[in-house]
């Protein structure tokens, strides 16, 4: 095994090059590095301008999600030694604004978030003394949506998002999804209008590369299916249903 | 130009969160700003694996958790605290339930508790083994449904406006931009986490350079005990990632080089097939991890070119276990280490993972200094002592959290003090003295990076699990020269957005206050006590040293240590006894 | 001053799973096709032997390429609708594969009894 | 007040013209369309193929599965037209295209059917 290999990263600083332009650095090859370690050896030896995001480096706080050989991952949970000989070639997420070389702007996103009322809603009040039963089962209907770590690499795999920046996006609706399927959640109908707007579920056609894209499992794909499933029941009925009877 | 809301959180962590929330409930027609320099959900809190402790069981009282808690700490706990805490923790964390929270069940439907280090019951809340993931997505999903809340993504903190003992408000960055602004605010709660990124080994994200202890103890308040670092037993070697302990609550074992449950040799009791309760795997944090330094004196551990390691047993607990409690465990280990738990044995070492440390404040999360409060990590309300238990962390970023929170919106309230010119001044001092950090550093040639390694290994080899004067002393004298060199240290980044270069540059300067805080205290406690241990002074004293450090920044960046004495309320001073 | 990336036309052909995406939609055209050749068929059938016997010699020259293509589309929908199957329709208490397995099967057997009723 | 949406209604059309075509379509092809006509197996004679045709049951399967098919092809066309060739801004000439396109395709099968 060679003992260095090479990164092609992806350099964009507004005011100085009208378009990303892409940079070499030799990295030590090491068995345990990850993607991530290679660019904090840049950082720190090499070329302190080099600007991208990153935390817990433990693949759990969605801080580094980048495009490395064309998909989009986690860069601290992708092993240098699975692109060796290289050349490793790193960009930023696509379908995001770029702000600087590997950092993207997710506004976006955060802005679309709250519109689906990601939050436990129910009628009572005041909150009761105890817990809300949960068995495991029903804990099981959802848990699946619940993982989402928001790394935005779903949005990144997406081409209709690519597409059609208004869409509100795999892991967004996946996340409504997670409350609309917790036991202990009524707020589905608050969530409707948004869910099942021509933007929600119906724009995807169910690509599924968000869930192949996605580290932790959730099926962002599946759950806007499910989603459209129960939307179209819905509208059945209230086309069946007279008035009164809804 | 500057902005103005009622109360700044600094940090959008679980403490800070929480904070947020209870303001906005407290009185909702105060405005309060969440000021984090990452996203909130990218913030440490996430990373927490095994649980939240809240009395639970009937088999359970609140005083079986406080004395755990406060022999946990070896009595250096302040037990007015410590009894508002676990009086406190379940009703937080059942709210937490109420917001969406996806705990584990039992068959029943009712909430599921596990065992945990140095707790005498099952009292552990947990959602799998991804605890602080959930928790703090749960916060911040709350969080959006109160539209009052505003949020400062990633805006980095870098000074307190502090006029005659009050504070007005913070001065940040804003990361996209490079914008400088000051943000004016009648009460400022700090929750910025620990500082484990001052060792070079940590369990700890690359947010944690303890900027909040830094930003108070610069703007005069003291800090406590801060000669308390916590090692957690079993990180992985080379990244450093954390195997929780709930991996040993469930079952796991520690062996050394012969396949040989060590601990019983340290006076954590015998081991039997199943876990006990306050024995063997599930004693606290600083006895197994100093039970490793012996090992290691004894040649009893593995040598790998990431340091001397031990293994984690958990191939007994069988793949279901494994699955049902500790997927994250597994994945880890596929992921980092490219073994499987279920057939392999963990390679572990103790890694540096919780600053029991921090700002000093009382029992409602206030400092001395007016208007400015500070909860979670980042603050030293005393529950936690000379050693945290594993568990009590989170919840007490909620209780803490919750409580700095009311005190603020209360304070808030009732005063009626507004920033005068000098506030004024001050944040354009700031921000002119941030400008030039943004040029003054082109001329340097110290790399930031080396810098820090060097200050690492400092405190590694100076501050580590053992210490004693000689190693202190050194290791304070090398600080001071670091910091010299910090003057010369070196940028070549110039650009306005998003300059990762500079925040490193202003983190790496926190650390030195940090680092050089920790050796202060350390320095001045001739006793062992908790993770406390020095090798010229092995024995605890109660005589000289019950007492928290207080430390006060003298304008060399030196630490004056003062102390104060520790509450007592019902359990005087006693022998720490586990696995007997 | 962010930078945008612009996207082309033909974005699919720069990733093999998009690729497969745009050939997945595009196997509508043959069950299309499909509708237009049974109707055809029907109506060559509703007109008499000669006509039927016609619509059969027609159907071996350039119409049997394009029929071998649409049938390679067709098995190309058909293949990607049920794997997919499960993760739309979730049934409680029944895991996913036997959804997919049920789905095969369903298929299988009818199939069969198609063939069946038109070969008898 | 919702914003009714034809949304459902179509990808409901869509959805089960889907698996209507995934059942029904490969089978149908395969004989009709390959093997009949490559001579793998022998083509069924006139007159059993009219009495099959015939039959009431024959008529309405087939003609539901004609207008299911048509449907399924409308549906997801207008979105290949969208993403493929992005060609959004177009939307109404294309809805107008496709599904028109099915209506029409649908009443042809019905007539088609009937008079066999
Ligand atoms: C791997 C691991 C596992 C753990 N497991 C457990 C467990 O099982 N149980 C338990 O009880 N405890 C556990 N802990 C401890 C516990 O997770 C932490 O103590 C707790 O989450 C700290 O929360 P916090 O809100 O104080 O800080 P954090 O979650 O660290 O948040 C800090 C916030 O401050 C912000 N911030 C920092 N500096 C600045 C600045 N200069 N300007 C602006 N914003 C800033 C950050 O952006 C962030 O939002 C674990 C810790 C680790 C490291
Ligand atoms: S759904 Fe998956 S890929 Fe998308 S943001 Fe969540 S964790 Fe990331
Ligand atoms: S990739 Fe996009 S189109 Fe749908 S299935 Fe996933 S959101
Ligand atoms: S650094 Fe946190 S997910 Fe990679």
């Amino acid at each position: 095994m060679a003992d260095t290999i090479t990164l092609q990263v992806a350099r964009y600083r507004p005011g100085q090059e009208p378009e990303p332009v892409f940079q070499s650095y030799d990295v030590p090859l090491r068995k345990e590095w990850a993607v991530l370690d290679g660019l904090n050896h840049v950082k720190d030896h090499v070329d302190g301008t080099l600007s991208y995001r990153w935390s817990c480096r433990m693949g759990i706080c969605g801080s580094c999600g980048m495009t490395v050989n064309g998909s989009p991952v986690l860069s601290c949970a992708t092993f240098l030694t699975d692109y060796a000989p290289g050349p490793v070639r790193v960009e930023p997420l696509r379908n995001f604004p770029v702000v600087r070389d590997l950092v993207v702007d997710i506004t976006d996103f955060m802005a679309k978030l709250p519109s689906v009322k990601p939050w436990l809603i129910r009628d009572d009040e005041p909150e009761p003394e105890g817990e809300y039963l949960q068995t495991p089962g029903e804990l099981d209907d959802y848990k699946k949506f619940s993982m989402c770590i928001n790394c935005m690499l779903c949005y990144s795999a997406c081409p209709v998002y690519a597409l059609d920046p208004a869409f509100l996006g795999p892991a967004a609706i996946a996340l409504a999804q997670r409350y609309n399927l917790d036991s202990r959640d009524e707020g589905a109908e608050d969530r409707r209008d948004v869910l099942s707007s021509a933007e929600g579920v119906w724009a995807c056609t169910f690509v599924g590369e968000c869930s192949t894209a996605c580290p932790k499992g959730v099926d962002p794909a599946g759950a806007i299916q499910r989603y459209k499933l129960t939307a179209a029941t819905h509208a059945v009925k209230d086309f069946l249903l007279p008035r009164g009877a809804r | 130009m500057s902005v103005f809301h009622n109360v700044v959180v600094v940090g959008g962590g679980g403490a800070g969160l929480r904070a947020a929330i209870a303001i906005a409930e407290a009185n909702p027609r105060l405005t309060v700003a969440i000021v984090s320099k990452v996203y909130p959900m990218r913030s440490h809190t996430v990373s927490a694996e095994g649980g939240a402790a809240g009395v639970a069981g009937a088999d359970d009282s609140l005083e079986e958790h406080l004395y755990d808690t406060i022999s946990g700490g070896d009595w250096l706990v302040d037990q007015d605290a410590a009894e508002a805490f676990v009086r406190e923790a379940p009703s937080e964390l059942l709210r937490l339930e109420h917001w969406g929270c996806p705990w584990s069940r039992q068959p029943d439907g009712r909430i599921a508790v596990r065992a945990f280090g140095g707790m005498k019951k099952k009292r552990t809340w947990f959602a799998a083994d991804k605890t602080g993931f959930h928790m703090l997505h749960t916060l911040f999903q709350t969080t959006l449904s109160h539209p009052d809340v505003v949020r400062y993504d990633e805006w980095f903190v870098t000074s307190l406006l502090v006029d005659d003992g009050q504070v007005y408000g913070v001065v940040a960055i804003e990361l996209a931009t490079g914008r400088v602004e000051t943000i004016i605010a009648n009460a400022v709660i700090v929750c910025t986490g620990g500082c484990g990124r001052v060792f070079p080994f940590t369990t700890n994200a690359n947010i944690k350079t303890g900027d909040g202890m830094a930003l108070a103890y610069r703007a005069g308040a003291p800090l406590k005990d801060m000669e308390f670092v916590q090692y957690h037993p079993t990180g992985l070697p080379f990244t450093g990632i954390l195997i929780t302990e709930a991996a040993r609550a469930e079952g796991g074992w520690l062996l050394n080089k012969d396949g040989y449950r060590y601990l019983q040799d340290y006076d954590l009791g015998t081991p039997t097939p199943h876990p006990a309760m306050r024995s063997m795997e599930l004693g606290p944090r600083d006895r197994l991890s100093q039970a490793f330094v012996h090992e290691h004196d004894k040649g009893r551990t593995i040598d790998t070119p990431y340091g001397p390691i031990v293994h984690l047993d958990l191939r007994h607990l069988g793949a279901e276990v494994i699955d049902a409690k500790l997927p994250f465990v597994r994945e880890l280990c596929s992921k980092y280490e490219h073994i499987d738990p279920v057939k392999e044995l963990i390679p572990v070492r103790p890694v540096v993972h919780y600053m029991m440390g921090g700002i000093h404040t009382d029992i409602h999360g206030a400092t001395p200094l007016t208007g400015l409060y500070a909860a979670g990590e980042v603050a030293c309300v005393s529950i936690n002592g000379a050693n945290r238990l594993g568990s009590n962390s989170l919840p007490e970023c909620l209780v803490f959290g919750a409580r700095a929170g009311q005190a603020a919106a209360e304070f808030v309230g009732s005063t009626r003090s507004a920033p005068g010119a000098a506030v004024y001044a001050q944040a354009r001092d700031a921000q002119r003295l941030l400008e030039r950090e943004f040029t003054r550093h082109t001329e340097g040639h110290e790399r930031i990076a080396d810098i820090r390694t060097e200050m690492q290994t400092v405190m590694e080899n100076g501050a580590g699990i053992y210490r004693d004067g000689e190693s202190l002393a050194t290791a304070a004298d090398r600080l001071r020269e670091l910091r010299e060199r910090f003057d010369h240290a070196t940028v070549d980044d110039r650009s306005r957005t998003f300059n990762t270069e500079v925040i490193a540059l202003l983190e790496l300067s926190f650390m030195l206050d940090v680092a050089q805080s920790i050796v202060a205290c350390a320095l001045h406690r001739g006793e062992s006590r908790g993770a406390h241990q020095r090798t010229d002074f092995p024995a605890r004293d109660d005589l000289r040293f019950l007492e928290h450090s207080l430390v006060h920044r003298t304008p060399d960046g030196g630490g004056r240590v003062g102390y104060l004495p520790v509450k007592i309320t019902q359990w005087p001073p006693g022998e720490r006894v586990y696995g007997r | 001053m962010t930078y945008v990336k612009p996207i082309s036309t033909f974005w699919w052909l720069r990733r093999g799973s998009y690729f497969r995406f745009v050939l997945r939609e595009l196997s509508s055209v043959f069950v299309a096709w499909f509708v237009v050749y049974l109707l055809m068929l029907v109506s060559a059938i509703g007109s008499g032997p000669e006509a039927y016997h016609r619509f059969l010699d027609w159907s071996t020259g350039w119409v049997l390429v394009l029929n071998v293509v649409a049938l390679l589309f067709v098995l190309l929908h058909a293949v990607t609708w049920f794997n997919l199957a499960p993760r739309a329709m979730v049934v409680p208490h029944v895991p996913p594969v036997v959804v997919l397995v049920l789905h095969y099967l369903l298929w299988l057997g009818l199939s069969l009894a198609v063939a069946w009723v038109v070969l008898r | 007040m919702r914003r009714r949406s034809p949304e459902p209604l179509v990808w409901l059309l869509f959805s089960a013209g889907g698996m209507a075509a995934a059942l029904a379509v490969p089978v149908l092809l395969f004989l009709f369309g390959v093997a009949f006509p490559l001579g793998w197996l022998p083509s069924p004679d006139h007159a059993h193929l009219l009495s099959l045709l015939r039959s009431p049951i024959t008529k309405v399967v087939l003609f539901g599965l004609c207008v299911l098919a048509l449907f399924h092809w409308a549906h997801r066309f207008r979105y290949t037209l969208y993403d493929g060739l992005r060609l959004k801004k177009l939307s109404g000439l294309i809805i107008l295209l496709c599904y028109g396109g099915a209506l029409v395709g649908s009443a042809i099968a019905g007539y088609v059917l009937l008079r066999a």
